[in-house]
Formats: C-alpha cells, structure tokens, sequence
C-alpha cells in the first residue's frame, strides 16, 4: 500500500530509480570495472562507443566507462561529505540561533547574511584557491556552500516549533533544553532537511563541475565527472559523444536528486 | 523610519563583516604577487621594485588598516596587474556584468513566469508535463556546458550571434544585445527553471487559500481570480526566490563570461586570482558581494511595497 | 407561502480518492424560501460545509455531485457550467466563512475587496462602486468607512472583517445568503453583534439565509427553521423551536442533552457514544445506529428514509416510521 | 631540424576561406597577396602593461614587439637579424660595443629615431640615469655613450656574451614617459586602441623605416579570449581569423578552411627531478626514470603527436647550441629501469610524488601519462595539483618537492637555458650540482667566439643528460591555427608574432 | 475556606512591544496586569474572558512556562521564585498543565506511549516495566485502551487526542493542573465526555484546576468559583450555582448574556465596540469605554477588586460603597 503510492508519486519513483542506478553503479565499481580507469590503450584514442568500449575512450585511449563508473565514488563522496559537513555546521548554527534567539540569533544570522553574501560558487573558489584544489579541500568549499541553506531552514523550524504546544508541554512535564531540541523538535525536522539535503547534493554536483571547469576542482588522480567534463570539452566536435555521455551522467545525478527532493517534499506535503 | 534606519544599520553591518571575511581570505592566500606578475625569470630588480610598490615588505596588519581606510575613503588602490586605479578598471568591467545580470534576470521573469501560470494552469496535462520535464533539465544541467551547446548551435552551426566578446550599449544597441544574448541566455536557463517551479507550486498552494475560495463565491470569472487575486499573493514568495537567484546569477556570471570572453567582473575575478593581484581581487569580491547584500535590501524594500503586511505592521 | 428560492432534489456527493468513490452527502433534500433564515447543525464532518459549497457550486476538485440537483430560484443549475455559475455567485446567492482574516484578500484593500463585488456584477463605474461599498459598509455597522475603505484585512479585527464580508455578500443584494460558522472565530460579545446584524439584514432587505453552526444557541437566535445532519444525512428538519424544544431524533435528542450549563451542575453530562464516523467508515443501515440508544436490530441493516412526522417536521428514523409518511 | 618555415607542418586543406569575414575582408584582390585586411587574433591573456620596459609577460611582449623595434631582431633561426642598427662592432677585449643606427628611422609620433633615444632607453633600463635598473640584462653596463646622431657605444663592466642578445628589446623615444597608456615606438605597427578585456588594436604604420619588410595589413586586432575552446569555436565561426598557441586538440576540431602551422617553440617540457632527496639524489634512480618513460607516448597523446623529443635541456630550436642524439640515451625499457632500480637499493620500488600546476593542462595531461608508465616499473606516483602561484612558492623557489613538471621556456641565449643547472645559480630548483658543468657553463658565458661556446654548452648538456638531472621530455611545437587565406606567418624560436609579414590572399 | 494550594498576588506579564519609531518610548503589552487570586485544594476555579485578555497568559504563569514581570506566586505558601531549579523540577511534577489544540500539543514523530512515558524518564521514576505499567493505567484512566501506546498522534481522533494529553498530564500525578481551553475545539457530544472524565478525575483523586475556557456554559458547568477577566485584570471573582449570588460587575452580565441559549431566545444587552488594545488600555475603569454604565469616575480612576460578599469579589465602582461604609 505505502509502496504503491510512492511509486505513484512520479518525481520519487524516477528520481529514486536514477539514484539507485549510480548507486548500483557505484558499488559495482568497488569490485569491477571493465577496464582500469586509468589503463590506457594508446592504440584506441578517442574511439566511439562500441563493442569493447560500451562508451568509447578518452584522449588518452582510457575506457569512458570505467571512469565514469570509478567517478560515481567521486561524485557520491563528494555530495554526502559536502551535505554532511553543511547539515553539522547548518544545523548546529540553525539550532543555536532559532532556540536561543535574541542577540545570538541577531549575530549569527548576520554572520549568515555576510556568508549569503559572496554568491555560492565564488565563495567555492575563494576558498579553494586559499586552500589548493583537490577533492578534499573541493568537499569542504561545497560543504561550506551549503551551511546557509541548512542553517535557514534549521532556524525557522527552531524558531517555529519552540512555540508549538508539544514543545511547551514537555516543558511543562520538566523537560531540558537538550531534550526539548534533540527530542522533540529535531525529529520534526527531519523532513525539511531531507528534502533540502536531497537538492543541495545535486548544487554539489553543479558546483563541482563548475570548479572542475574553471580548474579548482577535483584533481587526477581522482576520478571526477566534472573534470572529465571539462577534459571533454575540447573534443565536443571531433569525439562529441565523450561529451554528451559525461554531460549525460551528471544531469542525470542531479536530475535524479532533485527529483528525489521533490519528490519527498511532495510526499510530506501529502502526509502532513 | 525606524524599520529603514534599522534595515540601513544591518546593511552595514553586513557589509563590513562581508569586507572582513574577503580581506581575510585573501590575506592566506599562498604565493608571491610580485613573482606571479613577473614570471619565473622574472628579473630580481623588477622584483624587488614591485614588491615594494605592492606594499608586500610591510606587515599584513599595518596592510589591513590601510585598506580599510582607503576602501572607506572610496580608494581602492591600483592595480597589480594593470598599473592603473582599481576602481576605473571596475567601473569598465561592471556594465558588462550588470548587463548581462540584469538580461538574464529579465529573461528569466519574461520566460519564467509565463510558463509557471501555464503549467500551474495546465496541471496535469501533456504540455505542461514536458514543460515541467524540461524545466527539470534545466537545472540539472552545468552552465558551462550549456553554454558551448548554446554556441556551438546557435553561434557556430545558425551563426544567429556572435561567439565571443561584447559591444558596448553606446556603440550599437543592436549588436550589444547580440552579443550578451547567448551568455543571458545560458546564465538565465536555471534561474527560469526555478522561477517556473516556484510559481507553479506557489500558485497551486494559493488555489487552495480560504481567499481564493472567497474571489470566486463573488463569481468572479477564473481569470480575473488568478490574475488580481492569486497572482500577487504568488509573488511575494517568487520575490524571495528571484532575490536569491540574483546571487546566483552573479556568481554564474564568472563562468559565462569566461566562456563568452565577456570582459565583465567574474571572467576579470578569475584572471586575478590567477595573478594574485590583491588589490583588484579584494575590490570586485567585495563589489560583487555588496551588490548582493544591496539587491537583497532592494528585495526587502520590494517586500513592503506587495506586501501590505509587513509595510502596516500593526 | 413565500415560493422555494433554493431546492435542492435527492443530492448526492462524492469524493474520488484514488479509484475509490465515498459518498459524502447522500438524499439531500430541502427548500430554502425567501426572506426564510434556515439553520444546518451537526457535528463536525458531517457535510455542512459540503452541503453549502454545493449550493455555490465550488465543490473541492476531488469531490463532484453524483445525483440529484439544485433549483435554484426556478432555474436547474447545470454542474458543470462556469457561466451560469459565475452570473449567480454573488449576484444571486453569496456566501461569507468562518475564518474572515483568511477569507479576505491579504494584498487588497477590503473596501476594493466589496467593489470588486459591486463592478463584476452591477456594471457600476469604479467611484459607483465605491459609493456603494462605502454605503454597505455604513450598513454593517462600520464607522470611519472612508479611512477603513483603504485599510488591509490585517489591520482590522475580527469582528470588524466578518462585517466586511457580510457586506461584501449583500452589497449586491442577492437573495440568499449562506453563512458558515461566520461567528465561530469570534469572541461571545462580538459574536452577538454579528448575530444581530445577520437578523437585521434579513429582516430589512429579506435576503434568506442559509445558516451553519454547530452552536445550537446561534441557530436558535438566528433562524426560523434547522436541519440537522449527521454523516451527509438530514436526519431532521424543522421549525426551529418545534426541534429544540422538542426533539424527535435521538441524535438532535443527543446533542441538546449533551450540552453544559449552569443548570446540569454535579450531574454528569449526557454522552452520546463514539464520533461521526469517517467518510471510509460509513455503512449501510442507519448512520446513527452505532451510536443510538434505541436502536434496534432493523437500525443496523436498513436505512431509514426522511419521514414527515409532524406537520412541518421531517425525520430520518425508524422510531417514527408508523406515525409519518415518506416524502 | 630547426625551427623554421621548412619544418612547419601544415594542416588542413584546400583554399576555401570561410565566409562571414565581411569587415575583416582584404580590399582589392590581385592574384595572390591582397593589400590591406583585417586580422582578428585570439590571444588567451591581456597585456599586463603596454609600456615595453615594465611589461613582462610573454604574451604581451609578442603583441607589442609588432610596435616596438630595437637594434635587432631575433631571426627565424635563432639569430639576430639587424634592425634599427645597421651594423656593429665588438673590441678586441669583449667590452666595448659600437652601434651604427640606420638614418631615415622615425617613431610613430614623427619624431626620428636616433642615438639620443638609444642612450635615453638603455641608461632607464640599465640604471644609469640615477633610478633603478629596469633589467638585470643591462645590469652590466658600465657606461653609454651616443657621439653622434647616429652612432652609439656600449661599455660593459665585465666580459659578457649574453649582452648581444639583449639588444634586442625595444627603442623607445627619448623623454616620453606614455608607453602605459599610449605607447609609441617605431615597429611596423602603431597604436590604436586598448579596451581592457576585449582587446588591443593596432594599424599599420605607412612611414616604416624597413620598406622591404614594410607591414601589408591594415589593422591588428588582438581579442582576448580566456576559454581556449571558445576561441577554437571562434575561429570555427568566423569571429577570429587567428589563433596563436591553439592547443593540438583544439587544431584536430577545426576542419577544412583553416592552416594550422606549427613548429618547435624553444620550450624544454620536463619530468624535473629533485636531485637532493631520496631516493632521487641516487644517479641510477634518476636513470630508471628516464628508462621508464616511453616519451614518444606523452607526444602522441597529450601533443597528439605536435612536439620534438628531447634529450637534454635544449631545445632543437637553438639550432647552433643543441647537441644532437641525447634523445636516443634513454631508450623506453621496463627491464633495464627495474634492473636499474634494483642496483639502486630499490627492488622493492619507490614511491613518487609529481606535484604539477593545476592551471597547465599539458603538464597535468603529461603527468596522468607518466604516472601511467612509472606504475609499470614498479614506481607508485602520485599527482598532486598545486596553483601556480603555489608552485613558484614551493617548488621553484624553495625546491619542496620530489618531482616536477613544467616547460622552461626558450630565450635566445644558451646561458640563460643552461645556466638554470648552476651549482650557484639561486633558482637551480633541480638541486643538481656538478663542479664539471659548472666549469662548462662558466666558462661558456666568457666566451666570444660563437664556435667555441657553442662546443663548450654541447658537452654541458651531455653531462645533464648522463646525469639524468631530469627527464627531458619534448618541445611541444606551437602551433598557431589561422584562415587558410592568411599568409606569411613564420615561426621564431621564441614567441613571436611577425604581422608586418603576414597578409590575405584571394 | 480551606488552604489554598495557589496564591497569585499582583501578577503581571508584560510583554515589550517592538518599536516603531526609532526614538519611541518602548511600549508594553500588558497581557496580564495584576492579578490577585487563591485557589483552594480540591478546587476547580474557572477563567473566563474574551480573547486576548491574558486568560492563557495566566495559566502558563502558574505553570512557569512564562516568568512573571511583576508579583508574586505561592504554590502550598511557598513562593515559586525563590525555588532552585532541582526544587522547580521537582514542582513540575506538581503543577501541570492541559493545552486546547489537541492537534498541536502532541509531538507529531512519537508515539502514544513515548510521550506518556517521556515525563517519567525526565523525573527518572520507575523502571522500564513500572514506566509501562503506569502508561497503561492512566491510558485506562482516561478511557482510552493500552493498545493505544504503540499509535501515533494522527491515528486519533480529536477526543482521544485530547484524552491523551490529559493523560500526559496526569502520569505524573500532578495535585494542580491548568486546564486551557481544554474542550474549546471538541465537538458538543465529545467535549461532554470530557467534560465527565476531567470532573470524574478531580473527584476521584482530589485534584486542583484552573479552568480557562470562553465557552461560559463550560466554566458554569465544571467551576465552582469563576474569575472572569478583561484586558488583563480580573474584574470579578464569583462563587457559581446555588452557593453563589450570581455576577454583578457589569461587563460578567453582559458577557453572560451574549451566551446564545438554546432554552430561548432572550434579550440580550449586546456590548457596542470591541476589547481596545492591551498596549494602550483605557485610563482610569479599562471597560468603561463599552460599559453602559460608566460615570466620570470610571473614566479616571481604576477600581480594585473588593469583596463584596463571603466568595464574591468585584472591581467596579458601582459596588464600592456600599461595602466602603461599614
Ligand atoms: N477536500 C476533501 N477531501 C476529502 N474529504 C473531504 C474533503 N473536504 C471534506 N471532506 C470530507 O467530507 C465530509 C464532510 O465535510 P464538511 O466539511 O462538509 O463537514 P462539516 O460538517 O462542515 O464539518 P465542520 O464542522 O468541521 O466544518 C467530512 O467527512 C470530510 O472529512
Ligand atoms: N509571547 C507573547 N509575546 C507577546 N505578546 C503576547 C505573547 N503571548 C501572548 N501575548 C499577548 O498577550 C495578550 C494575552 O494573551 P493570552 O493568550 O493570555 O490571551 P487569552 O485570554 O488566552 O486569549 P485566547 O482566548 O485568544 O486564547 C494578547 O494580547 C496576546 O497577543
Ligand atoms: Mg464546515
Ligand atoms: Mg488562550
């Protein structure tokens, strides 16, 4: 029953269905690829797709495939790492600003306003041309990136169910302050934050490849779509499906996350 | 009068925490300007004379204040790069990025909100279901890359627009628009998407509305229902939305522009960092984020011209 | 005998949730007269609103008239035709909520809010209507109306807003007015004002109303006849003093003896068992019977018809099978 | 072979110029060469300054070389080619230099080119007018002296062999202190206009001094292009008529319609090895490295096939200075490198870190290769990305690495390639160290005689190469993709833009 | 008159009010403003008023979910603001309270059973079985089956609801419990099964209510004596039914009879106007704006509460001197 009307919600069903695929994709990649992502066949530059090479091959002769496979780690590392680090600081923020209130909030959510401040992709490469590109300091940018969002909405859920009766009941009923936020209004919260960790994953995603294009993001030997997409660009004529297959597989993640959010938000809509 | 002065007061205040995060950003930054600027064999004297000129023999706190002071006082320093005023080299750069901004944000409101009152109209049937579809691509896809489709048919295959480079207004209005059409276009793309997604939901939502229900017990026709009563009271949220894509828009500039060679502020952000010219990084970050924290004050202010609400509070 | 302004014949409505279809009014049938105050009383969920939306046509998407039909003023109303609906909305019957703050235009003006009435169906110019709405709202009691007539629905009270509406609904003078719970937001004394006002307006432009309330007190103020319903039945109508006093559904009997006061102090109050059964819950037999005192074995496999049982007085049970007839 | 016009491949075919050129179109047509026209090049940087003397990217320096000239030129061949001078003359002892300058010279303001303006712009660069010395090429100039209009005489401090080359850079009039904002020289074309971030235009200058090499072109217009892939679809489009430095990927998208030459370009691409830490300071490691490298490889796939193996740090385009065959000293052997390794203490292999700058996607390229290759000797490589302002901080300057890669970019006097390698020199971040190349190259930098120095700086790069103080890599040729109705481009050893010889055909 | 359990003298909550004006003298909402009451042990004392005039406000006092501004409050003579917070932990388990939106005061995400039990783990009574134990038995006692432990809020109807945030109330076996608006949302014939199970559960276990409602029918039922508010103060306290001599300040009566009665249809005296705004209350009397009766005395000067018989206090002018002469 519950099953059915999940599959019937279309955005959940599709975008689920896209994300299971990478994920499936991913795991494969833990224990096969078809070929190293990094051997490369100097004999076999920039094939077209075929038999041996379902995607066809890179400059480098390496098979598009197994590197894209090898990239879904890359990409999922980076979405969860950057969604992790936003959420732990965004809603730790959050929290601290909607429960407390007054002064503290004032500050804090100036603090936020400055950091809205700088658009979310130049704050990426400020902080990655201080710090150097490469994944890690890519997933800290794009967690960094996030921390807005999630600290928003942590904050006006703070702030909206402090006033809720059950809050006030507990209370009532002797309840701390550490109950009253990781039992009772957490737990409520749950649902915002999926959705919105749902979206800004595939912002990760976007921003990386925007990083990758203009050279800060993701270094070799790290498999990463959004490098591979800008490796790509420079054969968008000559071997143009090297560019449309990687283009391909990140909207596909993206496309499969927003959906999942919206997806989900629909969902809660429904039930709430 | 107070809610301005205390709206003007967090502005500031803003402002200057924004001013303090890019100094100090920029102050970790690794490398030596003056060799940056002169190259690997670059010539030990010019070094030298550079390094002083650029004040890199005096230390970062005594730099900090200065700036401070001279950004106060509107001066924002020369260039490293260009020897010349940073503020003259912004005030060449800026239209070019507004231009662009303001075309795309234009662009996004003429195509987004259109097509969010049709899928919200049409909920459920065919077209606004592939609508709705394409929307979703739009904003799964990177900027960048549709920005080389959008040359590569447009420009290259239709030769419809130029692939590069800008004309100025003043020149020849026709040609300007042509050439930060594609670039608005490309910049614009997910911001329609998101415009289309709000409103659409928003409207739904509002179809809902105890009001709505009230407007067509007057009998009201269905039209003057969506469009005096329902529309507005979509707006307000659609303004959030379009006041946080603005910031969007910006930072997606730098990427369009680099690939549209724009001589704008994000493609000359992205050279500086490269040169580490200070000065000039320090002013346009700076720029770019008051701009921000301005249209953001703006959308405020916008607020409470729609909004009864909050302009009468109590 | 004033004629039928409202009849409405037998209806039923339904919601489709997903491929299933719950009945959720079924054998409606009264007349509303002119210048007649009728009021509909029942527990929450039990079709009142439904009941009302019906007779202006906004049924909620999900739910459609699947039987019968409204006459209305002499005139079949088609359910599916957006212009005839649109000329009687307001101009012929109008309708005011329970919640006035979010029944109101947040963005508009209230006075613009009344005009808008006024130009959509008077073919007035826009200082007419403002005349007119300025005019209707001195007639609901509102002072300062000049300055009020610029104000935003949230700088208003209440009170104040729920008059906004009533003179919204009237100002084009229709002849039926549908009130749903329109004082259940309010405060008693505020509430008795509106009370009033609903009689003064009927009594000086003889516009009917169609009142809802759960508050037995209100309908008894304000109405000359009450239909009871419970779980989308009418299980009784009639004059309102003949019900109140003297009650023949054990339902109505229920209600009346269930209520507080000073006068049952110490006492346990009367409980009628269980609750209204949801849309999914209902059953065949009599809707009642699971919750009925007397109810008998025939309750739970028949369903009783609306008898006329007095003259004036229709109700839905079997107690009083032998002594009515059916309509 | 040498970088010259013979060597220059060309690539694309047939003679049909895309349309879409309207303002750009030359205007009259005559058999071949055409009069006048429009070249719009793409160029990927700005000028940093437009003032010759404190401009000092290299970008810059070829778009103005076309406004300023000097004493001489650097020819095709790495040689000087006369020009302001007409002729010259060194003494016996090596320090004193007499120029003769030609008559008829004038500046694009008017004014006439004469030894006054010699001695105004080389007492600025060499310091003597009482400010700093602008470059440390004129450091060594002891005093100037201009006797008549047309006659200038150098001496120098201390025998230097470079100074010649130094001559080349631009003359500039006396007392003008403009360049910045409207710089005026007396090369082939002047000044229009410079419009940060878009472009720089320059027009033909009609009173050049030079008629045999006098410019055909109307105007020159640089546009600056960031994305490299852009100015390829540009090009595509007809937007750009010339693309300098066009990535090999980017020739292999243009089709037919355009030619692309390209040729060595004095660059010297190198896997730079850190020959003070271990296990690298250990000559046979050093060696296994070369073995291990199959070079051919790196230029097939990240050159696509566009570069000049090498063996040691000199590129063929020194014609005179590179000693031929070094690239044949290590041969690509798995085998012999682990043998190599094993003689070395490392059987067991070693671990390398290759720290590349992130903004050179040649080097990056190159690297992915490499580690590619070493894996197969046993080598486990890592690639670590740093910016390049990052590099210059750790890795040239302070020499915190273990490997490297990056092209060393040519100059026109084999002490400034060579001397990197200096026991002495401060930037050695090679950390190499060899009492007996030091001895070569020392002695090199005395030596007048061309012949001789030329030997001396041969049996320098045979040691570097022995001593595999890198692994030399290729030249990777530049390549410069233009219309196939654009002629007259030649190659230089250095980055040149000779637009005074290049013109439309019909 | 036995001992009473609770004393409120002078209470106050004054709520700032966000400035306008930059140079504005802050305002204050004066949501409640003095208010002086005893409720005895075992009593039910019943809070009328209309909305807005500080009857919620007033019981959250008692229960210190808000921190009075001004006054004192005594629970069994002992004043609450000198308690450490161990000793202000232990008086929750005390003094309890009972919210109106029976939707909203349950936490959505837990079940039954965990938000019965919650209030035993914060006061660590019982173990695991005992906590069990006891969250059967109040569900029994509030008329619900155990097997509702293991359902979420939603699963339940608005009576339920509302029985188990009775039964919340009371797992902790509170001696006081404010009752807000407890059976406004219900329907007539659930609100009489509440109405029976709160008043079953005060006789049975002797417990103490204040008992806020605006439904006067409700508070006439269940109270035994009724304070009935306005715009902040209490402007009468009455003993209900035969012990009592009906209400006397002008503003009861007419509250009284605005109560729409199902008996018959009556006159009424309808109040003109509606209640001003808490931040700018009336000089002098607050309700003689609408009062019919007002004089020139009321508009200047503020009456007090006095009693004016055994169990009935008013503050009106109109009953000052007779009680003013001795
Ligand atoms: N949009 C809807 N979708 C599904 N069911 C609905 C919808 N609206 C109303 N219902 C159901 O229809 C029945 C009648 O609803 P209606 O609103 O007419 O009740 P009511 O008597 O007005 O109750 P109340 O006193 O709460 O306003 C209820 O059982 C309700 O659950
Ligand atoms: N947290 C608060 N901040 C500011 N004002 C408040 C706050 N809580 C209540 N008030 C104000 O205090 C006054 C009294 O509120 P209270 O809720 O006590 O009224 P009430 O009598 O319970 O009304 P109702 O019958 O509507 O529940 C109101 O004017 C209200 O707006
Ligand atoms: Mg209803
Ligand atoms: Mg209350």
């Amino acid at each position: 029953m519950k099953w059915k009307q999940l599959i019937r919600n279309k955005p959940l069903a599709i975008g689920g269905g896209l994300i299971v695929l990478l994920l499936a994709l991913m795991v494969t990649s833990l224990f096969y690829t078809p070929y190293g992502p990094n051997d490369m066949n100097t004999a076999m530059r920039l094939a077209p797709p075929q038999a041996d090479y379902w995607w066809g091959t890179d400059n480098f002769g390496r098979d598009i495939f197994s590197r894209i496979m090898e990239g879904t780690q890359t990409a999922f590392l980076i979405g969860f790492s950057s969604v992790a680090i936003g959420l732990f600081f965004g809603l730790i923020i959050g929290a601290v600003a909607g429960y407390a209130g007054g002064w503290v909030d004032e500050i804090l959510m100036r603090i936020i306003d400055a950091k809205l401040a700088f658009p979310g992709i130049l704050l990426a490469i400020m902080l990655v041309t201080v710090f150097g590109p490469g994944l890690g300091n890519t997933i800290i940018a794009l967690g960094v990136m996030s921390i807005p969002a999630f600290s928003r909405i942590a904050r006006s859920g703070f702030i909206q169910y402090k006033e809720f009766t059950f809050v006030k009941a507990a209370v009532a009923r002797g309840a701390g302050p550490l109950r009253i936020i990781f039992r009772h209004i957490l737990p409520n919260m749950t649902s915002p934050l999926i959705v919105a960790a749902s979206l800004r994953f595939s912002g990760s995603i976007l921003a990386e490849a925007g990083l990758s294009y203009l050279g800060l993001g993701v270094q070799p030997p790290d498999p990463s779509w959004g490098r591979m997409l800008s490796e790509a660009q420079p054969f968008i004529i000559n071997a143009p499906w090297y560019v449309l297959i990687t283009g391909a597989v990140i909207t596909a993640m993206v496309l499969g996350f927003n959906l999942l959010g919206d997806g989900l938000r629909d969902a809660y809509d429904k039930q709430g | 009068m107070r809610f301005y002065i205390r709206k003007l007061l967090t502005l500031g205040s803003t402002v200057l925490l924004v001013s303090v995060i890019t100094f100090l950003v920029f102050q970790v930054l690794p490398g030596d300007p003056a060799e940056i600027v002169l190259g690997v064999d670059a010539d030990p004297h010019q070094l030298a004379e550079l390094r002083q000129t650029m004040g890199l023999d005096r230390p970062a706190a005594e730099r900090y204040l200065s700036w401070m002071k001279d950004t106060a006082a509107g001066d924002f320093g020369q260039s490293l790069r260009y020897h010349r005023p940073v503020a003259d080299i912004v005030a060449e750069r800026l239209p070019v990025t507004v231009s662009v901004a303001l075309m795309s944000l234009g662009l996004t409101l003429l195509l987004g909100v259109p097509l969010g009152i049709y899928i919200a109209r049409n909920d459920g049937k065919l077209p606004a279901l592939l609508l709705s579809a394409f929307t979703q691509l739009g904003l799964a896809v990177p900027s960048f890359w549709l920005a080389f489709i959008l040359i590569l048919v447009f420009s290259v295959t239709f030769r419809w627009f130029p692939t590069y480079g800008y004309v100025p207004w003043s020149e020849n209005p026709v040609r300007a628009f042509q050439s930060l059409f594609l670039p608005s276009l490309a910049l614009a793309v997910p911001g329609i998407a998101v415009v289309i997604r709000y409103l659409r939901n928003t409207l739904l939502d509002q179809l809902r509305m105890d009001y709505v229900r009230t407007a067509r017990s007057k009998g009201l026709r269905e039209k003057i229902v969506l469009y005096r009563h329902i529309l507005r009271n979509s707006l307000i949220p659609v303004l959030t939305i379009v006041g946080l894509l603005i910031a969007d828009t910006l930072g997606g500039s730098i990427v369009v522009e680099n690939v549209f060679a724009l001589p704008g502020l994000g493609n000359l952000l992205i050279t500086s960092i490269g040169t580490r010219d200070l000065p000039l990084l320090q002013t346009m970050v700076l720029y770019i984020a008051v701009i921000v924290v301005c249209i953001n004050f703006v959308v405020d202010m916008l607020y409470r011209v729609i909004d009864p609400r909050i302009r009468l509070k109590r | 005998m004033a004629s039928a302004l409202l009849e409405l014949q037998d209806m039923e409505v339904a919601f489709t949730i997903g491929k299933k279809t719950y009945p959720a009014l079924q054998q409606i049938s009264f007349q509303v007269k002119e210048g007649e105050t009728v009021g509909i009383v029942g527990e929450s969920g039990c079709g009142k609103s439904l009941t009302s939306l019906s007779v202006m046509g906004l049924l909620p998407e999900t739910a459609a008239m699947t039987k019968g039909g409204i006459v209305l003023d002499g005139k079949f109303m088609e359910p599916a035709s957006p212009e005839r609906w649109g000329a009687v909305r307001g101009k012929q019957v109008s309708m005011i909520f329970q919640n006035p703050m979010s029944a109101l235009n947040p963005l508009m003006p209230v006075g613009k809010q009344i005009a808008e009435m006024a130009m959509t169906h008077l073919s007035v110019s826009k200082p007419e209507a403002k005349r007119l709405a300025t005019e209707m709202m001195v007639k609901v009691g509102l002072s300062r109306v000049e300055r009020l007539y610029d104000d935003y629905p949230h700088q208003l009270s209440g009170g104040m807003m729920q008059r906004i509406m009533i003179a919204m609904a009237l100002i084009c003078s229709p002849k039926l007015l549908i009130a749903d719970e329109p004082t259940t937001a309010l405060d008693v004394t505020i509430q008795a004002q509106i009370l009033d006002l609903l009689r003064e307006m009927n009594r000086s432009t003889g516009t009917a109303i169609l009142l809802i309330s759960h508050d037995l007190g209100v309908i008894r103020e304000v109405c000359d006849r009450v239909i009871v319903m419970y779980a989308g039945y009418i299980v009784e109508d009639a004059p309102v003093g003949d019900i109140l006093d003297h009650p023949k559904h054990p339902y109505t009997a229920g209600l009346l003896q269930s209520l507080p006061g000073a006068d049952k102090r110490g006492r346990p109050l009367y409980t009628i068992p269980g609750r209204v059964p949801a849309l999914a819950d209902r059953r065949s037999g009599c809707p009642f019977a699971g919750r009925c005192p007397s109810a008998t074995d025939l309750c739970e496999s028949v369903a009783p018809d609306l008898l006329q049982a007095a003259a004036h007085h229709r109700v839905r049970c079997h107690l009083y099978a032998n002594g009515g007839r059916a309509v | 072979g040498c970088g010259s016009s013979n060597n220059s491949s060309s690539n694309g075919s047939g003679s049909s110029a895309t349309g879409g050129t309207g303002a750009s179109a030359p205007a009259s047509t005559s058999g071949g060469k055409v009069k006048g026209g429009t070249v719009r090049v793409a160029m990927a940087t700005e000028p940093d300054n437009l003032d010759p003397y404190l401009s000092a990217a290299t970008d810059t320096g070829s778009m103005m070389d076309n406004v300023f000239d000097g004493l001489f030129e650097g020819g095709e061949n790495s040689d000087l080619v006369p020009a302001v001078a007409e002729s010259y003359k060194v003494s016996e002892d090596g320090l004193t230099y007499t120029f003769t300058l030609k008559k008829g010279v004038k500046f694009h303001d008017g004014s006439d080119l004469t030894s006054e303006d010699v001695y105004y712009s080389y007492a600025k660069l060499a310091g003597l007018n009482g400010k700093k010395p602008l470059s440390s090429k004129f450091a060594a100039i002891e005093k100037i002296d201009a006797p008549d209009d047309h006659t200038v005489v150098v001496k120098l401090k201390a025998k230097d062999a470079a100074f010649l080359a130094a001559n080349i850079v631009g003359i500039v009039p006396k007392d003008y202190e403009g360049h910045s904002a409207k710089p005026i020289g007396a090369g082939p074309f002047k000044f229009n206009s410079y419009t940060p971030g878009q472009q720089l235009v320059l027009e033909r200058n009609d009173s050049f001094y030079d008629k045999e090499h006098a410019p055909t072109l109307d105007r020159v217009e640089f546009k600056f292009m960031p994305d490299a892939n852009a100015s390829v679809l540009a090009l595509k489009s007809g937007d750009i008529d010339m693309v300098p430095g066009i990535s090999a990927q980017g020739a292999l998208q243009l089709g037919s319609g355009f030619r692309i030459v390209s040729g060595p370009q004095n660059m010297v691409q190198l896997l730079a090895l850190n020959n003070s830490v271990e296990p690298l300071n250990n000559v046979k490691v050093r060696q296994a490295i070369n073995h291990a490298i199959d070079k051919d490889v790196i230029i097939k796939t990240v050159a696509e096939g566009n570069g000049v193996k090498l063996g040691s740090n000199m590129s063929p385009a020194m014609k005179m200075y590179y000693k031929e065959g070094l690239d044949k000293r290590y041969e690509p052997n798995a085998e012999q490198a682990k043998k190599l390794l094993k003689e070395a203490g490392y059987e067991s292999g070693i671990k390398l870190t290759i720290t590349v700058p992130s903004n050179y996607k040649f080097h990056v390229d190159t690297a992915q290769v490499i580690a590619e290759q070493l894996k197969a000797v046993g080598i486990q490589a890592t690639i670590k990305q740093i910016e390049w302002s990052s590099w210059l901080e750790d890795v040239y300057n302070n020499a915190k690495y273990e490997a490297t890669i990056v092209g060393l970019t040519g100059k026109l006097d084999p002490h400034e390639v060579l001397g990197r390698y200096e026991t002495t020199y401060s930037k050695n971040f090679f950390k190499f160290s060899n009492s007996e190349f030091d001895n070569l190259v020392g002695k090199g930098r005395l030596e007048i005689n061309p012949d001789k120095r030329a030997e001396l700086y041969k049996q320098a790069q045979s040691i570097l190469t022995e001593q595999a103080a890198a692994v030399y890599i290729m030249d990777p040729n530049r390549s410069v993709a233009m219309k196939d109705s654009l002629q007259g481009y030649k190659m230089y050893p250095i980055q040149k833009y000779d637009f005074a010889a290049m013109y439309y055909t019909k | 008159m036995t001992e009473a359990l609770i004393q409120a003298s002078s209470l106050t909550k004054h709520y700032p009010v966000p400035r306008q004006k930059l140079f504005e003298k802050r305002h204050m909402l004066r949501a409640v403003d003095g208010v002086s009451f005893r409720i005895a042990e075992g009593e039910i004392f019943g809070l009328v008023g209309e909305s807005g005039c500080g009857k919620s406000t007033t019981g959250q006092l008692l229960v210190q979910l808000v921190k009075q501004t001004g006054g004192e409050l005594f629970y069994q003579g002992r004043n609450i603001s000198e308690l450490s917070d161990g000793e202000m932990k232990s008086l929750r388990r005390d003094i309890q309270i009972v919210f109106q939106d029976p939707y909203s005061s349950l936490n959505p995400k837990k079940t039954i059973g965990w938000i019965l039990e919650e209030p035993l783990i914060i006061h660590r009574i019982g173990d695991k079985r005992s906590r069990r134990k006891i969250v059967a038995e109040t569900l029994e006692q509030v008329g619900l089956d155990p097997s509702y432990a293991g359902r979420y809020p939603h699963e339940l109807s608005g009576g339920q609801r509302q029985r188990v945030g009775i039964a919340a109330a009371l797992v902790l076996t509170p001696r006081f419990i404010v009752i807000d608006e407890a059976v406004s949302a219900l329907d007539v014939s659930v609100q009489s099964q509440i109405l029976n199970l709160l008043k079953e559960l005060q006789q049975k276990r002797g417990l103490t209510y204040l008992f806020i409602s605006h439904d006067l029918n409700v508070v006439e039922y269940i109270s035994d004596r009724v304070g009935v508010m306005y715009l902040g103060k209490m402007v009468e306290i009455f003993t209900v039914g035969e012990a009592g001599d009906g209400p006397l300040h002008p503003y009861t009566r007419a509250l009284f009879s605005s109560i729409p009665d199902v008996k018959m249809k009556r006159e009424r005296v309808t109040l003109q106007g509606e209640v001003p705004s808490p931040i700018h209350p009336p000089g002098g009397c607050a309700f003689h704006p609408r009062c019919p009766l007002a004089t020139d005395k009321c508009r200047v000067t503020a009456p007090e509460l006095r009693r004016v018989a055994a169990g009935h206090e008013v503050s009106c002018h109109l009953y000052e001197e007779a009680n003013d002469t001795p």
